[in-house]
């Protein structure tokens, strides 16, 4: 027996640790934020946020400058520059996540402190430990874009969910949290079991566990009469369980439950990072079997187009009909997936540059949207009705402004950047000829106005009922701001979307990184 | 099939109708642009004193002096006029092209076609407009705080569209003013706005008249998709050359174009507008409804002639249409008791005649009727006009009598009479003359079916006599005795009322005002309304001259050289030859010549009619009631009477077919639009994305191992999908 | 900056001022905007290059704004473009000033959003490109949302909502075909391209049945903007429902950009397709014509009748784009600025009642001829111009397009254009003549004339504050729009002279394809069949 | 028994049986109720992945497939970790393991 894969350790050890900056920033951030939260000092702890939110932004910054596509090649990543995209991307959305997250943690306690009614019990606050969960979250989403093996895979998916679970469970530690959390978890365990099954059948049928050896074998297969069953089945058993992540047909049955039952921040933070996560794994996983070269496996193309239609239209049926809003966003977001899934399955390297996009602007608009939202409570819990944001114009000039906007986008409404996200699957779908697709996603673009005319109309024009009681206002002003920042830049990152996509296209250019791992593939052939 | 001697004269006269001379473009007479420009000038300042409510006669003399100037302008070119049709290009309308050729473009400028038959209508529609703006300065003083200048404004309007009708010299700009004179007549009739009668009766008259002018705006196009312009100095170039009853696209064009004559002059199916148009003010009545604009209609035809000499038949029609319509509005006259409705119906019958004479080829007939026509019945309607005027809006003939011998009035009745007896076509008056025209044209025909109209006119000439002077030895002649109208200063000023709410005070019953009777004192015209009827009075006797002239001194007829050298000429000149030919190579009528034969049964006819109505309601009036009973009283005629003067219930048929079905569709397409379409198929759809939702809500019920069951379940049906394939032959 | 950038973005810096500035400053920020606006749309007209050129010709620079997709934003105009600009730019001061008194709370968001619409309007219409054109197509749905929904009637809500979904539901379409025809181009040309120039020129050689599916998808977004029979239950709902200045935009420009669309894009883009789709636009549009004209006889409610009357007079226009010639085509496009002027000015004349009266129903209100003369003259005025009265602008274009659709039949081509349409089609469209008077006079008898009838107010609303009749402000408002009514109407030949090179460039593949399909037509059946073929296409 | 000493046998067996556990796992969380049994029950699905792993493995003659299962299990203690804590806050509210006793969010 012998280690199938004898690539010299040291070398790709010292690239790997180069490309791996940002996440070993954050871990350590993540460290540091534990134990600001349980400081006696108002100050300290109250710096948690911003700390977290600091650390996120300079690992972005980090990815930006560290870890390129050379080194990501050398190293036997799958597309050598989607770090170099994703990475920058998701911190810059996850620090507006987490500054959404702002003053929610521990709201009450910390009210009680300041009013001395209450003394500080470091068993009782959860703020730096909630922020450090967050931040292991991120870091997990940053560790999957490098991953070379399913192991990595497995491992990086892993850190993602498992400190949501925490999130939702914790953030309030309310009722609705706790029943949110134990549906995530068990159901999240299920699906890791099945996509855990299908990482051990694409293992039975390549004999690898590394991507790019995994491709070669299935290329192998393909040229000598396609890919056995269990390839097949591995691949399909993978991609379903990494469904459950990106909450598309049939593994979204959760979604509307847990999005509804967690606190508004914890919404946000679900319907974004775990999403990205999938993304990206479905990207690593079926890349293994030419997803960009359009050669997917008939049966697995079926899987996605069936998903994609399946999960956008239930999405946007099943969002019609609620009166909650973060309901309504589950099943946004349900749909928003269905959307990116026309883009893997059309199946082409356009259409994965538009889904790289439209993450991105999903997730500017997302936290446009819920940081509007969350300018507004109720005690204890979330302004989570409708009703709510009725009359809110008035109080929130400026959050209703823009959730007006992050509904546009979120429409698809040009100019703004939802609408460019969808252009661009949209082309590409058609230039892969999936008109069905697209026929389907403009007609759901339609049916999701609906809704969104809702939140749109809703605190423009509904005067508040006068029998209800008054929301409350968010003593925190993190989340309008980070509502504003975003919701800004879906007015202004239009005007760039020129360069932006440049970026994104040399995210998943092949030829990134080429001139390193040619000399690398040499190298390992060599040494075999 | 053999050739009428009609048609065969008219396709001789196919030569003849290409002698219409080539128009000559003559910018320097560009003065006569001030015809069109100065009606609209004044109709454009009457308007704005309108709005600006200026109070005072100013609109009037405005009206009346920039009307005066047309005429004298008209008169100028008569003097002036050269000997073909002459082309004054204006200044641009709609006018573009895509190509150098005629139909690679649309030429519609403002531009005026000048030959006798302009001038011959421009001189009478001046003429006339002049003196009733003057007679309506007094006759409106009434409202000079109210409408005055809008009904200035609304006479200067009509005087504009009358003109660029008659002067226009594309078939565009004759739709212009056929539409523009519509305007006015709807502003007129409607002129006391808030009887809701009068409202009605404008928008009736706006309707019909529209249906007209779809006729005649489809007639246009047909014919610059047949011919390719619409320019009548190069259309009736093309059309000479053109082949007689070419395609059927060509032989539609005179049918559509009569259908647009039929609603303006009131013919035929469209008549009905016209006796409800005398809700407006008399002068508008006398001008518009009776001279002038009514006779637009025999004006499109004569300047159309020759596309309609290409289509014999479709002058068939317009005679039927005519000769029926003068005979079925004799009909209706002889039982109204309005006297401005009776002079209606009489305007709807001689205007028959007027058709009648087109159709029969006599265009000059049709012509030198419509010219004696035009004075005659404006005098009549001028005199009815001082009637109302001076017994506070009464008309009806059975509560006026004997108003030649109430002071002042004595000059009315006997302009009454002398209007009434050349509608009545009393023998050696100008009418008779201009009638007999028409009626020989039928009688002496080789065709049965014209001769059967002719003598149909002849008939009707004498319904003619009875109805006119039954009104006017029921009004003017006999016992004095009035009872006043039911308003304080006439009818016509109604509104003028100090009514501050609710307006609707249409007609109360006269014991209302009972009071006013024994006070009350008619008051008789003053100078302006005298002296215009005078002058009308005069113009009517004088309308005979040229054909004295002709009689006697054996010269052309004036309105026959007036009409010579025109588009209308190819019908006159067959005319002539018809009436020649009958006169002298003996188409011999009741063993008399055509002509001699007509003018003594239609002198008959006329006298025997006066004489009737001399003993019915003069001699004898109770003698009209028995009369009335008896045959009321007979079983199979008995409905005559009534239905007579309901006007053969012809409104109410029009409502029942037309109107009623059109508003019942309107509501129920209305319903379908609203709560089938709308509410059914549109919010449906728009629901549908929800109901379907609603399906899949049991499946988010909230159990955990549900979902489980759910999520297992689907990704076994993925693998037993899988398996399937695979089993089915791999994939 | 040049003037046709002005006009975009003056607007758009307009509504960030507004956004910020006192409530009470809005309304004269928002009408000095678009009187620069105006007077910069008078600029690019008077500099016009090339009247006798058809082309589309640029007015600005292009930025090369997404390039890898050959998006650039790029301004121009061709005559048929500049003349829909200027109808926009002309209404929005006059919407902005009629808004002076109906407005009076949220102004500064009103004269916004009413700023932002001006922008998109002024993109769409000034677009070069396929997608610059869309974003300004489909963004003024959100301004005009707001506008509904915020200062509409009582029915807001559900007027916004459904405006705003079918709409979508149109340009959703529209979108779908665009970018079909973008990767259809890439794949053909190995590069993005969505200039619309270019985009026409690759459409218009796919194959005819490729055309028929373009044709029918780009038409069926613009026939919901038009709207088109059955496509056309947003329109009365939002027309009612929303804010004078609102409807006046709603009617004079935003159903324009349907029609607009058709003109400059669908009809150009797939020629084949709409030459075999003509019949049934055609009897799609002469149903409308009788359709809506019979609903509008039994409306009570005087802004729902113009609003039905809309989609009756639209369909006229619609039908000259089909004639396929040039008399048609000029018609429709002159019907367009026409219907824009009267229409808009008869809602403005309509909402000057009702913030009198706060009643548009027309058996409690009537007789105001009395009460208003003033008022009544205008809106008597602009009533005879929206039903045709020639020397008022109506006539123009309707009866260029009914001409244009009367001699747009098989056999003519007399005028080097045959059509697919002819008499038939014409013979029922002109019944709308005769029904338009019927039902516009009927409404003028109610409203204007007849006895005073005047709502007994029940104390509800708080006074106007208004003059009996019109105040000078709303005569200012009103005066232009008469003035061009009249004027269009009796001087239009240099607007229809310089239309022309613009309608013989839009029409220039259309002779040859229906040429083309008759001589198969012919060939096929016997000389019957050719006389008699728009019938039989009418039939099928 | 023969079948047994080869090793494509024992790595068919051992298929089977990770298919088995796997599929005793499945049904085990979707009939119980009761949380900490169906925590033990993914715990099953997790060791049929790994034991699957394993099989290949021997199947191909590579040693990743243990390097998982060591990954597999590792993390399975973390989650089960995070599992108990899970259901203790549960608990403490609740005073069940039933997971019906949390079905209040639902359409």
């Amino acid at each position: 027996m012998t280690i199938a894969a004898p690539i010299t350790l040291a070398s790709t050890m010292a690239d790997r640790v180069g490309l791996l900056w940002p996440e070993l920033l954050l871990l350590a951030a993540a460290m540091v934020v534990a134990l600001m939260g349980l400081s006696k000092d108002r100050t300290i702890r109250g710096a948690v946020g911003p700390v977290s939110i600091l650390a996120v932004l300079a690992s972005g910054l980090l990815a930006l400058f560290t870890g390129g596509a050379d080194a990501a090649a050398a190293a036997g990543v799958p597309f050598p520059a989607l770090a170099q995209w994703l990475k920058p991307m998701v911190a810059l959305i996850a620090a507006g996540l987490m500054a959404v997250q702002g003053g929610f943690v521990d709201q009450a306690l910390e009210a009680a402190i300041g009013r001395n009614a209450a003394a500080f019990n470091p068993l009782r606050a959860i703020r730096g430990e909630f922020h450090a969960f967050a931040l292991f979250s991120i870091a997990g989403v940053m560790l999957l874009t490098t991953a070379t093996d399913l192991i990595w895979i497995f491992l990086a998916l892993e850190l993602v969910s498992l400190p949501t679970y925490v999130m939702v469970a914790i953030g309030r530690g309310d009722r609705p949290g706790l029943e949110a959390a134990v549906k995530y978890f068990f159901l999240g365990a299920m699906a890791t079991a099945i996509m855990l099954m299908g990482f051990a059948l694409l293992y039975g049928a390549t004999g690898s566990l590394q991507l790019d050896l995994i491709q070669n074998a299935f290329g192998a297969q393909a040229a000598t009469g396609g890919i056995a069953l269990l390839g097949v089945g591995g691949l399909m058993l993978a991609s379903v369980g990494l469904f459950f992540k990106i909450t598309a047909v049939p593994m979204h049955f959760y979604a509307p439950d847990v999005y509804e039952g967690a606190p508004l921040p914890v919404t946000a933070f679900l319907s974004f990072i775990p999403k990205v996560a999938g993304f990206v794994g479905l990207i690593l996983v079926l890349g293994t079997a030419g997803l960009t070269a359009g050669e997917l496996p008939r049966p697995i193309i079926a899987l996605l187009w069936m998903a994609a239609i399946l999960t956008m239209s239930l999405g946007n049926m099943g969002a019609l009909l609620q009166r909650s809003m973060k309901r309504t966003m589950a099943y946004s977001s349900i749909a928003h997936s269905g959307y990116m899934l026309v883009a893997l399955a059309a199946g082409t390297t356009d259409a994965l540059d538009a889904l790289l996009f439209y993450l991105f602007a999903y997730g500017v608009t997302t936290v446009a949207t819920f940081g509007g939202l969350a300018v507004i409570q109720r005690a204890g819990g979330d302004a989570d009705r409708f009703e709510d944001l009725a009359g809110l114009r008035r109080t929130h000039p400026w959050a209703t402004a823009m959730i007006v906007l992050g509904a546009l986008s979120f429409t698809g409404i040009p100019p703004l950047l939802g609408f460019f996200g969808k252009f661009w699957i949209l082309t590409s779908a058609f230039e892969a000829g999936q008109i069905a697709l697209c026929v389907f996603l403009v007609v759901n673009s339609l049916v999701s106005a609906r809704y969104y005319l809702r939140f749109m109309a809703t605190p423009v024009v509904a005067e508040p009922d006068s029998n209800a009681t008054p929301t409350e206002r968010n003593p925190s002003l993190a989340p309008v701001l980070a509502s504003v920042a975003f919701g800004l830049a879906l007015l202004v990152l239009p005007c760039f979307t020129g360069s932006i996509f440049g970026w994104v296209q040399r995210a998943t250019d092949p030829a990134m990184g080429a001139a390193a791992s040619a000399p690398a593939a040499a190298q390992s052939a060599d040494s075999r | 099939m053999t050739l009428s001697p009609l048609t065969s004269m008219l396709s001789g006269t196919m030569m003849a109708s290409s002698d219409i001379p080539a128009a000559t473009i003559a910018p320097e007479m560009a003065w006569l642009g001030w015809a069109l420009a100065l009606p609209a000038i004044s109709a454009l300042v009457c308007t704005l004193m309108a709005l600006g409510k200026v109070k005072g006669k100013l609109p009037g003399w405005l009206t009346v002096a920039s009307l005066g100037t047309c005429f004298v302008l008209i008169f100028k070119a008569y003097q002036s006029m050269p000997e073909g049709p002459v082309v004054i290009p204006l200044a641009e309308w709609m006018s573009f092209s895509w190509g150098p050729t005629d139909f690679h473009s649309l030429q519609a400028a403002l531009e005026l076609y000048i030959d006798r038959l302009t001038i011959f209508w421009m001189l009478f529609v001046t003429g006339l407009g002049t003196l009733i703006a003057l007679y309506a300065t007094e006759y409106m003083e009434h409202d000079v705080k109210a409408g005055y200048a809008r009904f200035f404004a609304g006479v200067s309007i009509f005087l504009f569209a009358m003109t660029a009708l008659v002067m226009g010299g594309n078939l565009l700009l004759l739709y212009l003013g056929w539409e523009g004179v519509g305007l006015a007549s709807y502003m007129l009739i409607g002129y006391f706005f808030t009887r809701p009668s009068a409202v009605a009766a404008a928008k009736k008259a706006f309707i019909v008249n529209r249906i007209g002018d779809l006729g005649l705006a489809l007639g246009i196009f047909l014919t610059w998709r047949c011919y390719g312009t619409i320019e009548y100095s190069e259309l009736f170039q093309v059309t000479a050359n053109a082949p007689r009853e070419g395609p059927w696209e060509e032989s539609l064009i005179p049918y559509l174009l009569m259908l647009g004559a039929f609603g303006k002059s009131a013919q035929g199916p469209l008549y009905v507008w016209l006796p409800d148009a005398m809700e407006g003010p008399t002068p508008v009545s006398a001008l518009i409804h009776a001279a002038t604009m009514v006779t637009a209609g025999v004006f499109l035809i004569a300047r159309c002639y020759p596309l309609f000499l290409l289509q014999p038949d479709a002058l068939t029609v317009v005679a039927w249409i005519g000769g029926l319509t003068a005979f079925w509005a004799a009909t209706i006259g002889m039982a109204q008791y309005d006297m401005k409705r009776v002079w209606a119906y009489s305007t709807i019958s001689q205007l028959g005649y007027m058709f009648l004479g087109l159709g029969l080829g006599t265009t000059f007939g049709a012509c030198f009727h419509t010219f004696t026509h035009a004075f005659f019945k404006a005098c009549l309607f001028l005199t009815a006009g001082a009637v109302m005027h001076g017994f506070a809006g009464q008309l009806d003939i059975r509560r006026l009598s004997g108003l030649s011998r109430v002071p002042g009035f004595r000059m009315v009745s006997w302009f009454a009479l002398l209007g009434g007896l050349w509608l009545a076509a009393f023998p050696f008056s100008a009418a008779f003359f201009s009638k007999d025209e028409i009626l020989v044209a039928g009688v002496g025909s080789d065709r049965a079916d014209f001769q059967f109209l002719g003598w149909l006119g002849l008939l009707t000439a004498g319904l003619t006599a009875y109805y006119t002077f039954r009104v006017w030895f029921r009004a003017f002649a006999g016992p004095v005795h009035f009872e006043p109208g039911d308003e304080v200063h006439g009818d016509d000023h109604g509104h003028d009322v100090a009514h501050d709410h609710g307006d609707g005070h249409g007609h109360a019953p006269a014991a209302a005002h009972a009071h006013h009777h024994g006070e009350f004192h008619p008051h008789g015209p003053r100078w302006a309304m005298k002296f215009a009827i005078a002058i009308i009075g005069i113009g009517a006797v004088l309308a005979g001259y040229p054909a004295y002239e002709s009689m006697f001194l054996h010269k052309e007829n004036w309105v026959q050289w007036m009409i010579s050298g025109s588009t209308a000429v190819g019908g006159a000149g067959v005319v002539e030859h018809v009436a020649a030919e009958g006169a002298s190579h003996g188409h011999q009528v009741l063993g008399m010549s055509a002509h001699a034969a007509t003018s003594l049964a239609g002198s008959i006819f006329g006298i025997g009619g006066i004489l009737i109505a001399l003993y019915l309601h003069l001699i004898r009036r109770s003698a009209a009631d028995s009369l009335r009973r008896a045959i009321q009283a007979t079983p199979i005629i008995g409905w005559i009477p009534n239905a007579a003067e309901h006007k053969w219930y012809v409104d109410e048929i029009y409502h029942a077919v037309f109107r009623v079905p059109l508003w019942v569709t309107g509501h129920v397409l209305h319903f379908i639009d609203k709560h089938i379409l709308d509410a059914g198929v549109v919010d449906g759809i728009g629901a549908s994305p929800s109901l379907v939702g609603r399906v899949f809500r049991p499946l988010y019920g909230g159990v955990l191992q549900s979902y489980a069951v759910t999520m297992a379940g689907g990704v076994g049906l993925i693998l037993a999908w899988l398996a399937y394939t695979w089993l089915r032959g791999g994939f | 900056m040049s003037a046709a950038w002005t006009t975009i973005l003056l607007p758009l810096l307009a509504a960030a001022v507004i956004a910020f500035s006192p409530s009470k400053m809005a309304k004269w920020i928002a009408l000095a905007a678009t009187g620069v606006v105006l007077a910069a749309t008078l600029r690019l007209v008077v500099g016009f290059h090339d009247w006798g050129n058809g082309d589309f010709q640029s007015e600005s620079e292009a930025i090369r704004f997404l390039p890898e997709f050959g998006i650039s934003l790029s301004l121009g105009y061709d005559s048929v473009a500049l003349v829909m600009a200027l109808l926009n730019a002309v209404l929005m001061p006059l919407c902005v000033l009629g808004s002076f008194s109906a407005i009076k709370d949220r102004q500064r968001e009103y004269y916004a959003w009413f700023m932002v619409l001006h922008a998109s309007l002024m993109l769409a219409f000034a677009s070069r490109d396929a997608i610059t054109f869309y974003v300004g197509y489909e963004f003024t749905l959100v301004p005009m949302v707001f506008l509904i929904a915020i200062w509409g009637g009582p029915e807001r809500r559900a007027a916004a909502t459904k405006y705003f979904l079918f709409t979508f539901f149109g340009s959703i379409f529209l979108l779908g075909s665009l970018l079909w025809l973008g990767a259809q181009m890439r794949e053909s040309t190995g590069a993005w391209n969505f200039d619309l120039d270019a985009m026409i020129a690759f459409a218009q050689k796919l194959p005819a049945d490729t055309q028929w599916w373009l044709f029918l998808c780009l038409g069926l977004g613009f026939a919901v903007k038009v709207p088109i029979f059955q496509l056309h239950t947003w329109l009365p709902l939002a027309h009612d429902q929303a804010p004078t200045g609102g409807s006046v935009i709603l009617a004079g420009t935003l159903l324009k950009l349907g029609t607009y669309g058709l003109f400059r894009i669908a009809l150009p883009a797939a020629p084949e397709g709409a030459v075999a789709l003509a019949p049934l636009w055609a009897i799609l549009c002469i149903c409308a014509v009788v359709y809506a004209s019979l609903i509008c006889w039994v409306q009570r409610d005087v802004k729902r009748l113009v609003a039905y009357s809309s989609i009756g007079h639209l369909a006229l226009c619609v039908l000259g784009l089909f004639a396929f010639n040039i008399i048609g085509a000029e018609g429709s496009v002159y019907y367009m600025v026409n219907h824009g002027l009267s229409t808009g000015a008869m809602f403005l004349c309509i909402g000057m009642i009702y913030e009198r009266y706060h009643t548009k129903d027309m058996e409690r209100l009537g007789g105001l001829a009395k009460r208003m003369p003033v008022w009544a003259f205008f809106f008597g005025l602009f009533t005879f111009a929206s039903l045709g009265l020639p020397g008022l602008n109506g006539f123009v274009g309707e009866f260029l397009c009914l001409m244009g659709t009367f001699v747009a039949d098989a056999k003519s081509g007399v005028d080097n254009y045959p059509g697919v349409l002819g008499p038939n089609y014409a013979f029922i469209a002109a019944s709308g003549l005769v029904l338009a008077a019927m039902y516009l006079l009927i409404m003028l008898g109610k409203m204007i004339w007849g006895p005073l009838r005047e709502p007994h107010d029940d104390g509800h609303h708080e006074p106007s504050g208004l003059s009996p009749d019109l105040n000078w402000r709303e005569i200012g408002i009103l005066t232009p729009l008469a003035v061009l009514c009249l004027w269009l109407g009796l001087a239009p030949g240099f607007v229809l002279e310089s239309l022309e090179p613009a309608c013989t460039r839009m029409l220039a593949p259309f002779p040859a394809i229906v040429q083309a399909q008759h001589d198969a037509a012919a060939t096929q059946g016997d000389a019957v069949a050719v006389a008699d073929s728009t019938t039989a296409e009418a039939v099928r | 028994m023969t079948a047994l000493t080869s090793d494509a046998a024992l790595i068919r067996l051992a298929l089977v049986i990770a298919a088995l556990l796997f599929s005793i796992g499945i049904a085990g969380f979707l009939s119980r109720r009761n949380m900490i049994v169906m925590f033990l029950c993914t715990e099953l699905m997790f060791q049929g992945a790994a034991l699957a792993l394993i099989a290949f493995g021997k199947m191909h003659g590579d040693l990743s497939g243990q390097v998982f299962t060591i990954f597999i299990l590792t993390v399975a203690a973390a989650e089960a970790a995070l599992a108990l804590g899970l259901v203790i806050l549960l608990y403490r509210r609740r005073e069940t393991l039933n997971s019906e006793a949390w079905s209040e969010l639902k359409e």
